[in-house]
């Protein structure tokens, strides 16, 4: 795994530390909760973040975009994590883009990751249809109509989706409800006739839709890629986005946990701070070792992504379920130790669970992946 | 036909006559009655009930009559308290003089302190808060340093408490004070008017939106000497035997909470329900059937200590371990809701979530303080060790 | 629940406290697995069990029993756990008694309950043919020939099937292998034509034997009860069983536990009993609530089989799965708490964790009652 | 070429000439060649392997010749690690002179004290055993009581250790003795013969069957001065860098004993699995998913502590992580094979069961000891608390 990082990486990751810290920091996504930001991200800061290349970090130079890989965007993510940023990373750089680069032709490439890169377009993935990620499990159909598609069904927890300019739609030309074949990706500009999108106020205040597609037309050039078989191209993106998550979470969890040892050294209750009780000691210690191994599985699976490993279904799995179940123990652990003062709005590690549980949601809980890991094993 | 028998047939037919229909029925948490000095009764057969209870002093049915209580005797109550269930009769009155103050006043009051706070509580004229905790004492709750200044004839209290239920609404105020500096025998209960000048309250917003806690804060306030419950520098012993109280009222949180919310395996059949009804993921499956049976064996604990302390055999550490569990209980369904329910569980506000679903996320990050409000698991953990199985120091 | 004892009951507890700390304590199991003792168990003490009443304590008076029911055996059987007691109590008091009084005609009880009660016959049930309980899966076969039947087939885990007089044995006379319809209980003589009976010594020094039946001759009146419905007579023994199991398995943890408790309290390291250390107060303190939830649905179990309540079977898989996830928990956490001398084999704790697992095993481990008892709640 | 590249290819050249075919071969636990006074070698081409690699110094590569050793640089000791593995070369050679005391000589032994016992290590002419845990002294390993008193030319040794692995085997032994009353301040280290007039040892039967480990009593037994390591009372400074490199080894013991028993996945299929392989039943499927994915992501830990160290970047609570993490999955593992594997696992004789089978039990009951010995878990935890966290005392 590619763990010692070289120069370049060094730099990015100072960079994004330093962004972060200064112009995104946790009390950013407070203020855009408690003003109910329309938009629910900064777009001043999404340039920003174009500008140094974060946007199209996947997209090749010669679309436009940084190739910095995932390795690279895995650091941002983490430092993203630390500070609960809202941002499009993860609906298009993470996702939309790579999307149109994995199954585009290359009049799809040229036409959309330049714009994608330069930060000008958000582009949100329509896939999922229940409240449980089932990325095979798809009623929403595109029925053949003229020398085009209409789209009929209903997307849930589309990232993003109510401030995307195009959405990537995931219908069903054929197959069976849960079959992966039969498949089809459609780039649907997000404001044409038939499309309602109603923006969801989620527990974690980040950003997400439901829309809906009342038989909305479509040309037959929406198709991004081959017909029935855009599942092929949409697994890798996919996986690449649940390891993405997963850096995303592994970085909650380290700025979750690092707060609550910070608390744990300065609470003092009888006469001594709270930290030198051994129980809590313990409890800590069994979250270090935690996020230590969510850490390897993480770097070992963006390392696989970037050098197209054919263990990268699995390793994603793994990194995704570790990042889950982690997140769920520190984060539930930082307000039992925070004590009341964890319970109150006021204080930030609250926004931690909060996210943590609708991150673990998002592209499979741990039970999801667990399964697809069995399976992968031949188990 | 004995006494008692008699008392169950005249109080089954007074409840049957004088209880209203919509109190017969479950509670929503809007509709209960706190009493007080501005009184609310969002149904208005709540204050109809309120009234004819508070006449029979059955707010409060085992306090002496004297006092504004019904003056029955443990069996009588247990009567009058099993024909209510009989019925499904609302509790007419809730608050903190009620379940707290009242028994404390009863052991340790002057006989003026019962004559001028027992009947406002018994007939609900006087809404009562509880100023515990501070900020840097919570579990270490015997380290609060409100001060109250002995001047003689009044005590000038200094100082902040935390978390204090429903301060904003109370009328009065029942507090553990710093009146020396020795640090559990340097310990008072004062009793002071929440209108008293220098007295201010701050709501708390929780993690789970608006709250019913407070930050309280006392600015030179003078409270007569005549409100010291107890004696001098004795309030720690009041507050012990208050806090094993309020233990057992958390440990029946989860319960209640859970009341509001439906069961886990309903919730999971509800999102992952297949044709039959088997839940069609089977490590959720397992996980729910775990979360039920252990529910299940605590509901049987309860019972069973319930029977051994009727029995003379009661456990010290008992208390202790229903607050633990039932409140590591509560979170774990909440944990385990979310899994099941995904996505639709983790809604803020909106039309896309129903109102149920709305209220599980809710109820699920509030379960969240369950084990850490009146003693947290770990304290718990410290007392079924230390008292139970005698560890020690 | 039955929880405050009667007189009664309390002279039942008290004498068994007696007996098996004066007449098989702990140290009698050593004894019988050093010297490879070839029945097992102390048919002396059995014998003198028997007079005291216990053999036939679920038997009623007319057929020579004490008829005290499950309540006044839980009490036994927990003081059993206790000691890690080896005795024909599971096999012939709770299991071939009551079969035999469950399934049995009334000349069938008359033959066969008052010997058990007496102490004079051993009546194991031979049920289970795969390495995880799974009481309908059955294979053994029993074909009419005449007018009688022939039986083909083996079994596992018999519990003293090696030194049983009578076997009970479920085979299956028709319907498919994992019916429940379609079982037939056999009594047949242990030394019959074509039983093979191999002992099996496994790791906790109890009994139990391997039976294949290679042909095995019986008579129509070797039938117990009707034929084809064996698993109806069956079932509530077997549920009764399961609750006797966890009584015993209660026993144990409790005497584990104490054991330990007291090591902590003894063990001085770093100048301070070990017991002091915050760490494992809190692992102690768990343990206590476990064995106290046990307690409740082993006493709630015991009532309901006595009242012979519709919710037997839910409150059997409640009480042994329970026990199952209580013993593994405290016998594990026994041995680490011991340290180095609690693998030690010359300490007495070891036994513990060795019973544990076999019990566990036996009649169905936590994930089978788990599953069985969501099934009964109807999710 | 440069001089690693030459000194490559003629060690893989020398391997490939001189390694036995069955030394290249996994090697069953019986084979294993730990030397002394009685060598045995039950394959005899682990008696040419053994003499080869002595006549090379390579049984203690980086040794220096004089000692007996290889006389390598650090990089050609990889070379040759290196090739050993390419071939499946079997080690020549075990025991706790080599990986215990050799590296406490060459840091604290006097010229005199090499040149006695280094060569005889390399060459397996002595075997040693380790006296370290007493009764009272495990997870305070401090407390130790046996006593050494100063009688000029000699030490007189009088108390008991517990634990010493292989000491009914072992040619001499390395001990911590109490030289005088300071806790850690009062330790020194000394060696000698176990054939010493009043040194008793007792195999210790553990729950998994018979073990390598002893009981050594001590009773009067007379030790040369010059026998004692490092300087007077300050055997605790040697304990201590033996005890962080014993903890790296024990972490490896469950993935070596893993070895010797198939994946859980393997086992657990052969129960379980249906007839495409996928295990049947969904709940213990989930927990074998589970065990392998933390099996996976302890091993990419190691992975990933190996290229941080060598990118200088080490962490000094790394080896109590995985001491602690490794043997506690090692526990789990087992506890989920016996649940897969039902009551065959739980065989401890007999025809009944497969050896493959009553290895699982004993191996089971085994790996309770790994979060014991070299440290409690309990222990590790406390480290990872203080040295990598920072948490107060």
């Amino acid at each position: 795994m590619g763990l010692v990082l070289n120069e370049e990486q060094r730099m990015l990751q100072r960079s994004a530390q330093e962004f972060f810290s200064a112009r995104q920091p946790l009390k950013a996504l407070r203020t855009l909760r408690d003003n109910q930001d329309a938009t629910g991200f900064d777009r001043e800061l999404w340039r920003a973040m174009a500008e140094l290349g974060w946007a199209g970090i996947l997209i090749p130079e010669a679309y436009g975009g940084a190739a910095f890989g995932y390795q690279g965007l895995g650091l941002i993510l983490e430092e993203a994590g630390r500070s609960l940023a809202a941002s499009p990373l993860i609906s298009t750089a993470l996702l939309g883009g790579p999307l149109i680069l994995s199954a585009g032709s290359e009049a799809q490439k040229h036409a959309w990751l330049g714009a994608v890169a330069a930060g000008e377009r958000v582009v949100a993935l329509a896939l999922d249809e229940r409240s449980r990620h089932a990325p095979t499990s798809i009623a929403t159909r595109a029925k053949s109509q003229g020398s085009g598609y209409v789209l009929k069904g209903s997307k849930v927890m589309v990232l993003d989706g109510h401030v995307a300019d195009q959405l990537l739609v995931v219908a069903r030309t054929s197959g069976a409800d849960d079959a992966a074949q039969g498949l089809t990706i459609f780039v649907v500009d997000a404001t044409a006739r038939g499309i309602t999108r109603t923006r969801l106020t989620l527990v974690d205040s980040r950003n997400a839709a439901n829309v809906a597609f009342d038989n909305v037309e479509v040309a037959a050039t929406a198709v991004l890629g081959m017909p029935d078989s855009g599942y092929a191209a949409l697994a890798p993106v996919l996986d690449g986005a649940r390891v993405g998550l997963a850096a995303e979470m592994l970085g909650s969890g380290l700025e979750a946990f690092e707060r609550t040892l910070n608390y744990l050294k300065l609470r003092v209750q009888f006469g001594v701070p709270i930290g030198s009780f051994q129980a809590l000691k313990h409890r800590a210690a069994l979250m270090y070792c935690e996020i230590e191994l969510t850490r390897s599985v993480v770097l070992e699976a963006l390392t696989a992504l970037d050098e197209q490993r054919g263990d990268v279904p699995q390793l994603a799995s793994l990194a995704k379920a570790k990042a889950c179940e982690m997140l769920e123990l520190v984060s539930s652990e930082a307000i039992q130790l925070f004590g009341g003062i964890g319970m109150t709005d006021e204080e930030e590690i609250g926004f931690f669970i909060k996210r943590a549980r609708v991150a673990q949601q998002t592209f499979g809980d741990a039970v999801f992946h667990r399964d697809r890991y069995a399976t992968s094993m031949g188990f | 036909m004995s006494t008692l028998d008699s008392f169950r047939v005249a109080t089954r037919a007074w409840l049957e006559a004088n209880c209203p229909a919509s109190m017969r029925t479950p509670m929503p948490e809007d509709e209960r009655v706190w009493g007080g000095r501005q009184p609310s009764f969002k149904n208005p057969e709540s204050k109809i009930w309120f009234e004819r209870m508070v006449s029979r002093g059955w707010t409060v049915p085992t306090w002496p009559t004297a006092w504004g209580g019904g003056g029955l005797t443990t069996d009588e109550a247990q009567i009058l308290n099993d024909e209510m269930t009989r019925l499904n009769c609302r509790t007419p009155l809730f608050g903190f003089g009620i379940s707290m103050l009242g028994p404390v006043l009863l052991k340790y009051g002057t006989e003026a302190q019962k004559a001028e706070h027992l009947p406002p509580i018994a007939r609900g004229e006087i809404r009562w808060c509880q100023g515990y905790s501070e900020p840097n004492a919570g579990s270490d709750l015997a380290n609060l340093q409100t001060k109250a200044e002995n001047r003689g004839d009044h005590f000038l209290v200094n100082g902040q408490k935390i978390w204090t239920s429903y301060a904003h609404l109370a009328d009065w105020i029942f507090c553990l004070v710093r009146t020396d500096s020795a640090k559990h025998r340097g310990i008072s209960f004062l009793l002071f008017d929440m209108r008293t000048a220098g007295v201010k309250t701050r709501p708390i917003a929780l993690i789970s939106g608006a709250s019913v806690f407070c930050e309280t804060f006392f600015d030179n306030v003078r409270v007569p000497t005549r409100n010291l419950v107890g004696q001098l520098n004795n309030g720690w012993q009041i507050a012990k035997e208050l806090l094993q109280h309020e233990r057992g009222m958390i440990s029946q949180i989860g319960r209640a909470i859970g009341g509001t919310v439906p069961p886990v395996e309903v919730v999971a059949k509800q999102y992952l329900g297949d044709a039959t009804g088997k839940i069609s993921d089977p490590v959720l499956r397992d996980a729910v059937a775990r979360q039920v049976m252990n529910d299940r064996a605590f509901e049987l604990t309860i019972r069973r200590a319930g029977q051994e302390s009727a029995a003379g055999a009661a456990d010290g550490g008992a208390s202790s371990m229903f607050k633990y569990y039932g409140t590591e209980q509560n979170k774990k369904k909440f944990e385990l809701i979310l899994k099941c329910a995904g996505t639709q569980a983790l809604g803020w506000t909106g039309p896309d979530f129903t109102p149920d679903e709305l209220t599980l996320c809710r109820t699920w990050l509030r379960s969240k303080g369950n084990s850490i409000e009146g003693g947290t698991s770990e304290i718990q953990l410290n007392v079924i060790a230390k008292r139970v199985l005698g560890l020690p120091d």
